[in-house]
């Protein structure tokens, strides 16, 4: 038998077998799947290092990465795909390496810039599935924002200290958006960040590896329009740990993004009619 | 008549209710009144669970909860149960989480 | 003022300075709790490769680990530590290499030996608490036997396909030992291994990362004697993910390996008189 | 009388149980027996739910529950309540987990 025949290569069978034997996988159709998806990640920090090297495992063809940071010694106790060694250099390139080492099956995309409201759609176009990974309610809404005007789903997380959350946005166009749950941002003074609120390594670690799985669900079409359920994860990590499903909304009709009279558009966005600086508030955001 | 509620707070809420996440509570209906609702609940939590004065504002913005504050009501979104006009009933888990932003 | 004189080096403030701002590692104090704590793990596969990852970057002082297997190619889905140029390359030294490179302020001893009667005792007398990442019932009982003669707590996990379970064991001398929880074995043809039954990467991987979370736990006296309460976590990942923490018994008072009338001591550990072979029956077991 | 249960079949057993981990199960009492006990349940769910015959000894060996099954009663241990023995009460929820053993 010619390999060039086969779907997957002989190492691909090897490197993927334990994988491909799990019933919720399907065995090649699912590995398949994985290879066609392409995944962008917003942000290469700590809820990114785990999520990428379990998806990069799996086998998810093309993984883009969006990051303008560079690694720096306080990142290195809970983005632990970076290292000492790799101090100074982008995020993005650093994940790189580690990526394409342990899976030379796939392509790994980096776009070491920050995310705005110029280069969002050109970048998010390339991607089926957005991981936003980001820090600050300003790039959240930008994210989601682009996604449902392009039509991508978004797995939305975050975790501060001991706690995450986690929720599938814009899922197949019918999902609720990050503004369906959020209209209104939070006041600036009520938003901490890891850098300035403290966080555990392996607590953001557990939510970026749910993460992971989520993303592998929708690509493996666990979710489908009949059965999928807008839910909240609230994973809290001290003293007990425990992980919460709240079930959500549903997609807003009067959602200024994604409803029956949505105004923020492309041209809205990329015009800069859509501030998100000036929707969020003053306070001094680091973004991405 | 009286509800006998477990109220939750999250996303770090609980840094303005002693470090505490669950608090057991009673309301008590004032007599002649009408059912007990959510909104009551929310006025009572404003009014007397929050120990410092200055900490109001992290909690209730222009009358409600804050944005960036997600309610739930055992496990489900307020805006699936009639928000603040939600009847309380005795035994209800009302969970307020604040939304995290950390990545 | 002298940089010798602190407790810790200005690089470690730097390293660490986010998860010394949380609550529950109580600042320097936490810190050099986790420096001074020396963690074993016995196996560098899917369960242990987040869990090393994350306690290396939080700054255990001293990792041990135990395993005298190679890195193959179908690891590589989930054991995220390695890598492809690793393929044949002890995995023990495959993850010091990784963990090195994360932190060079840890220490990270290799064992790459098969763990057996005739050696855990040496082994396990160096090191505070003991993480369990094996793959069979043999190795289980003789971990959790050995701890419990030398007084060493267990931070003992499995995980098969999308599911995964995790207990601490004689917690503080109090708590149940694995004996106390399946004083008989299960025939072995009901036992199955990730090899054999399929195992989803980032689910295993999610039950490390929480097992990097109790072993802090424990290194930051979160659990104390008065307030620790025998539990297991059973963890799914699919299709819904879900984390129940049941309840569980005790110190059984007529367990062979912790009760009142206890038979299984050093000597009989060491001189073969358990044989664990024998107890779980004759499966063909690929121990570690 | 009669005792609604949720039954549910964790870490793998639902294999023997058409791959489905949740049931709802209705035993109903003989007349003029004593309450219904979780003996009941077990000997109810060999007699009646797993489908193959040659999978019964995957759940029960020596006429209980095999070695390397836990059994919970509402998330506690069984062994805290009695065992075979626990009376059950309508809503119960009665689990059965295989130990894992990969890694
Ligand atoms: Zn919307
Ligand atoms: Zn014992």
């Amino acid at each position: 038998q010619n390999e060039k025949a086969l779907p997957l290569s002989i190492s691909e069978y090897s490197r993927y077998g334990r994988q491909m034997i799990c019933d919720v996988t399907n065995g090649v159709k699912g590995q398949l799947k994985l290879k066609n998806s392409k995944v962008l990640f917003i942000g290469a920090g700590g809820l990114a290092c785990p999520a990428l090297a379990y998806l990069a495992g799996a086998g998810v063809g093309t993984i883009g990465i969006v990051d303008d940071d560079v690694v720096e010694n306080s990142n290195l106790h809970r983005q632990i795909l970076h290292s000492s060694a790799k101090v100074g250099m982008l995020k993005c390139e650093s994940a790189r390496e580690f990526l394409t080492s342990l899976n030379p099956h796939i392509k790994i995309v980096t776009h070491p810039v920050r995310l705005s409201n110029d280069n969002a759609f050109e970048i998010f176009a390339k991607y089926d599935i957005i991981l936003d990974c980001t820090d600050t309610p300003i790039t959240r809404y930008l994210v989601s924002d682009v996604a449902v005007n392009l039509g991508k789903m978004v797995v939305s997380a975050s975790g501060v200290q001991t706690e995450g959350q986690l929720c599938i946005l814009n899922f197949k166009n019918i999902g609720p958006c990050y503004r369906c749950f959020y209209p209104t941002p939070p006041p600036p003074h009520a938003v901490s960040s890891c850098s300035a609120g403290g966080v555990i390594g392996p607590c953001i670690g557990l939510v970026g590896v749910m993460m992971a799985i989520e993303t592998m669900k929708i690509i493996l079409d666990v979710y489908t329009i009949e059965n999928f359920k807008p839910f909240l994860l609230q994973y809290n990590g001290f003293p007990e740990q425990s992980l919460r499903n709240f079930k959500m909304r549903g997609r807003q009709a009067k959602c200024q993004s994604c409803g029956d009279t949505k105004t923020i558009d492309r041209t809205a966005i990329e015009s800069g009619k859509i501030n998100y600086f000036a929707f969020c508030g003053s306070k001094n955001y680091n973004v991405v | 008549m009286s509800v006998a509620l477990t109220v939750e707070f999250l996303g770090g809420l609980d840094a303005i209710f002693q470090n505490q996440r669950k608090h057991k509570v009673t309301l008590d209906e004032a007599s002649g009144k009408e059912a007990l609702k959510l909104r009551d609940l929310i006025t009572y939590i404003t009014n007397n669970m929050i120990e410092n004065e200055n900490d109001i504002p992290v909690f209730i913005q222009d009358g409600t909860v804050r944005p960036g504050i997600l309610t739930l009501v055992n496990d489900t979104d307020w805006e699936l149960c009639d928000e603040e006009e939600y009847v309380l009933e005795n035994g209800d888990v009302i969970s307020f989480t604040s939304t995290l932003h950390g990545g």
